[in-house]
């Protein structure tokens, strides 16, 4: 075990998956940088730094800047994947499958089926994500309930570093495309993770804290909210059950279900926008999947029915909130 | 021309079998047998051909909504093909993709695509695949004129252009995209010279002649093969059919295709061509038509006997792993 | 009252709201049809015929005809609709918002919010959707799970004639941008429709039938098949609500609610993959706003999660079928 | 030359006003004052005001996330900006926009944008509006070197040649999008080459000349008003400072802003000539410095002392009815 930053976790496995796999390729704008400019080589190394050292390590040739073309980065993810390359695409923000999410949903994602399972697209589509940086309504999205919809995409989104490297490591040697999510606000964050080879399965969700009273489920930087939200409440006595699903596609219902099982109340905390997201999926897959379970309405905690606001007054208010949390864990204790 | 007699009876039996699957399509269409709507490539055979004539199964190429000539003239199974656009079990794809899906992996042909603008970024990808390869080998991009107007592709040619790649966007402009004509739809009425712009060589020819097109992409292939970038080619023809099966073609005067048809056929310039040099004869050419048409025959009959999906496929072939 | 089709109703509707606001614009491919060509003018009217006549009503200035380019289609509208026209714009298949989704969901969606109200952006993108003509997976998909999802987004999806013509009138009136969604089955299906002036107003639901054991939720043509099972369930005394919400954004969850007050069970039908779709985000938003009223299981009827297959017997397997709402309904009733 | 003494005054206010707001941002960026991330116009500011000075309120612009220049030119609000930019109740988008998200409708600016290669699309639809008005207004859509890379960028320049739209495509190439350069990132290295592959009008000037771009901006917008269809301007510029505040501008040679800062700084080439003409004096100019110095001192002070927006308003304004 090192204590690492979760861009510190990324980027190592990416040096580490592509000295041992040379049909790893990474791809995208500044994820190396400096390319036409008066300057040094490897300007940037992707501007969160992730693909940092990538391109003096591995060349030009398996570290591609492009321009800013978003719809051919995917796209050339998608050949390359075909031709039998494992690439890795970096939009800057997730923001951008705007401009590039026909090869995202209707490409990469349905070939595999499109072709009777005659191929397969192991391409991978890193996203920047989330809010919390004051940076508008088209930098914060989350993204990922729009691609969770989506048949065909696996779906990673790690609230930590130790995860990040498990996640990103399984989804390297797997053989299905994957779009991964890196929260933004949780790229400076450090834990423990395992060194040497260290794959988390896509599917299996983390029962990050166990509790009695009431099941959390938490995604992302939500994950890091839940457990302050929990702490608030060990001082009046209640625990709870915190879950990171870790991948949403494919979603570990069982887990879940297996938590309500003991505490049947249920919390789920998802920074996106409240329709159609995976906290209201979440809750409808477990009304009809697990009914019998529940004691109390399950407490639905996400951004509002809003784009997402500057301000910073604004911001803070739009972004679910630990209190927002513990006031919706202590609702449903009391139901 | 370089071509040998063998290779020339190999271009007029895929063009051959390529007018007569469309044809032969054509008819069963009407009668209500095949699901979906089809898109015919009747009379742009020279095209696929004269383009796909120099690539070897490793080579690789995207195609279009309007994709059996591709996929023919790329040496995909006939029969194949066949099934899968009667949505049978053992077609090309299973069933499950259908006359706008095809895709044969071992053919280098990574399928057609129902998204205008959806295979030439695509065909970068390849591209950057086999240029790592250093294999030396190339990716043919095919579109049409309406989709040269689609933002994916520009900025797939910028790409290509950007890394270099070995890949050639050929546009097949057949006057048409859907119901609109192609002056109208590309601004400056110049597929070339606008991918010119993009900084790389375009080259235009008529596509009603297998050995203009043939000759022309050759050029450009060599170009590619010698790491000098990607290069366009911009093929002037017509389509004999509607855009889809069932297409009024209102948009059209009644005489055109009939015109075009005398003025324009691939098959017809081809055999006067070769007759006229001496270097195939029509009774071997006929020989050809034989064969081909017992080999249509056999492709749709099996089709139609064959047996469809099993509904348990539909959860299938979502994911390698689940 | 007149009997007309989907189709006819929708295309009345363009006609009369051209000639009455001046503002209103029609754009996309082949709208009119034939621009470029050797034939007639006003070849097509629309690939579905939505469109048909206003070419010649209308002429080319307000009718107009683009090459294939959705970003600058759903673009022009954004624009147009800023500078105080209200565009009409088609996608030809939902499918397209691939090749557009940027200026939807990032520009039109947003410019209000992001621009403090100090614009309006009354756009309309009309999309065919929806399987059923074995078109295959890039022309078959529902689509409105993800502009649901779009804060900013209205979303109208008519499941017959009537609404058709009153959801549009609606729409046309309004001063926000609304994604409409037509069932490409349902075109050629008739009803009664009102004469003259008709509005449906956005975010109430119709309780297209009543009855006693449950209550059935189903969107575009999933209503007609939910019709079609409950005919067959009648046989069995099986009697249910059956609610169309017409509008996915705002979304009518009063009518739902009230009528599971009398139920207490409840059957969601969508065409769409499961994650994240609109009948997972029912089921969601019923179990934390409704969880008293429900006395059984959620039932969730819906298409798998895979993409749209082609062969005419994968498709009909694909598509909920009455029979498959049937037995949801019968599980539920005897819970 | 056909600028009188007012308005070379004006040109020379604007262009100073939009300078000294991006050096004071500068220095407020680095006090951690304001939110977000915020991309300053120095360097740029002929291009903006050379372009705008044709246009009147009710002609359009749309612009990009280096907005802060061609708002000021449109004439909006100084103050107002500088709020918005502090994230404040009272700025122009009541703090919910932000640097990225400023617009003015009341002045014709559609909105800078944050997504690269969101404004072309919309400035097709603002020409489409004015051409069926018939009220001989115009569009200028302005973008950046990498923006002219995006695929929804080449749909509506093309869609703007097909419907014949009085829309004027500005390219500010500053050599660098983000960390690459020009060179690297248009494949041909020549956008207006490009634009002209669309079929318009495109032309090349310098940046850093007012003058230059004022004449050539007149002369196009002449001929969008004359119903000619639409034109493209790619103007070579710099910016002088990173690509957002804090970059640490690593893709650049360590001299190279200072460098330019002396051979491309449109204010002092202004200042050069209109003082060796004759056409404004020394004293005049520096009174208008004064003047804008002025100006931004207030609307900093205003912004750092106004009220942040209520919570409330996060739900509001997402709909013009509920
Ligand atoms: C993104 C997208 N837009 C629109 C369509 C509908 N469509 C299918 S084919 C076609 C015309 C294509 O024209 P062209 O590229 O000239 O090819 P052709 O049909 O003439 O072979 C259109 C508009 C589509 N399939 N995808
Ligand atoms: C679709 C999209 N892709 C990428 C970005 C990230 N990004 C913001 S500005 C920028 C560079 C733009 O370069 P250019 O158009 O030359 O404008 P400049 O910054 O030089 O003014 C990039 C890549 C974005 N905002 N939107
Ligand atoms: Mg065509
Ligand atoms: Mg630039």
């Amino acid at each position: 075990m090192t204590v690492k930053t979760f861009r510190e976790a990324l980027n190592e496995t990416l040096h580490a998956e592509m000295a041992r796999d040379s049909k790893i390729i990474v791809l995208g704008e500044d994820v190396a940088g400096g390319a036409g400019g008066t300057g040094v080589e490897e300007a940037a190394g992707g501007i969160f730094g992730v693909s940092s050292g990538l391109f003096k390590a591995f060349g030009a040739e398996r570290v591609i800047d492009t321009p800013i073309s978003e719809s051919a980065i995917v796209g050339a993810a998608a050949g390359a994947a075909l031709a039998g390359y494992r690439p890795v695409a970096e939009l800057m923000f997730a923001d951008f499958i705007g401009v590039s999410m026909d090869q995202l949903y209707n490409q990469i994602a349905k070939f595999r089926y499109m072709f009777g399972g005659k191929t397969q697209c192991p391409a991978i589509i890193r996203m920047p994500t989330g809010a919390g940086m004051n940076m508008g309504a088209q930098h914060s999205q989350t993204i990922y309930p729009i691609v969770t919809s989506v048949p065909g995409l696996k779906v990673a989104i790690p609230s930590n570093a130790a995860d990040a490297k498990g996640l990103l490591t399984t989804a390297l040697r797997g053989d299905d495309p994957v779009v991964f999510f890196e929260h933004k606000a949780l790229y400076p964050r450090k834990c423990d993770v395992p060194d040497g080879d260290y794959l988390v399965p896509f599917g299996e969700a983390a029962l990050v804290r166990e509790g009695e009273h009431a099941t959390v489920v938490a995604l992302a930087r939500m994950v890091n909210f839940a457990e302050k939200a929990l702490d608030a409440l060990a001082a009046d006595g209640i625990t709870a059950d915190l879950i990171d699903p870790r991948t949403t596609s494919p979603l570990d219902l069982d887990t879940i279900l297996e938590s309500l099982e003991a505490t049947g109340r249920l919390i789920i905390v998802d920074e996106s926008n409240p329709r159609c997201s995976v906290a209201s999926d979440i809750a409808g897959l477990v009304a009809s999947e697990g009914f019998d379970l529940l004691k109390a309405p399950v407490q639905l905690v996400t951004a509002p029915h809003t784009p997402v606001p500057f301000a910073r007054e604004l911001e803070r208010a739009y972004v679910p909130s630990p209190d927002d949390i513990a006031a919706a864990v202590r609702k449903v204790v009391a139901y | 021309m370089t071509l040998q007699k063998t290779e020339l009876l190999t271009a007029y039996r895929l063009m051959k079998t390529i007018r007569e699957f469309e044809e032969r399509l054509h008819v069963e269409i009407a009668t209500g047998a095949i699901p979906g709507f089809t898109h015919l490539y009747s009379g742009q055979e020279a095209i696929a051909v004269g383009v796909c004539m120099h690539l070897a199964d490793d080579d690789y190429i995207v195609s279009t909504h309007r994709g059996h000539g591709h996929c023919i003239a790329k040496g995909c199974d006939v029969i194949g093909m066949m099934k899968e656009i009667y949505g049978r079990a053992d077609g090309l794809c299973k069933g499950k993709g259908g006359s706008m899906h095809i895709a044969d992996f071992d053919k280098g042909m990574l399928g057609a695509n129902a998204i205008v603008g959806g295979g030439p970024p695509i065909a970068t990808g390849a591209a950057i695949a086999t240029k790592l390869d250093g294999n030396g080998k190339v990716t043919a991009s095919f579109g049409g004129d309406g989709s040269s107007n689609q933002g994916t592709v520009f900025e797939a040619m910028n790409l290509a252009v950007v890394l270099k790649l070995p890949t050639l966007f050929v546009y097949e402009d057949n006057g048409y995209g859907e119901h609109t004509g192609t002056s109208y739809a590309v601004g400056s009425d110049d597929i070339a010279g606008r991918c010119a712009g993009f900084g790389m060589r375009a080259e235009k020819v008529d596509g009603a002649d297998f050995f203009a097109v043939y000759d022309m992409a050759g050029d450009l292939f060599d170009q590619l093969r010698r790491g000098e970038g990607p290069a366009a080619l911009e093929c002037a023809i017509t389509r004999f059919y509607g855009h889809y099966e069932g297409d009024p073609q209102k948009y059209r005067a009644k005489d055109e295709v009939a015109t075009f048809r005398e003025t324009m056929d691939c098959l017809r310039n081809f055999r006067k061509r070769v007759t006229d040099e001496g270097w195939l004869t029509d009774a071997e050419l006929d020989a050809v038509d034989t064969e081909v048409m017992a080999l249509i025959d056999d492709a749709v009959e099996q089709s139609k006997a064959a047996p469809p999906p099993d509904v348990s496929e539909v959860l299938t072939d979502v994911y390698v792993t689940y």
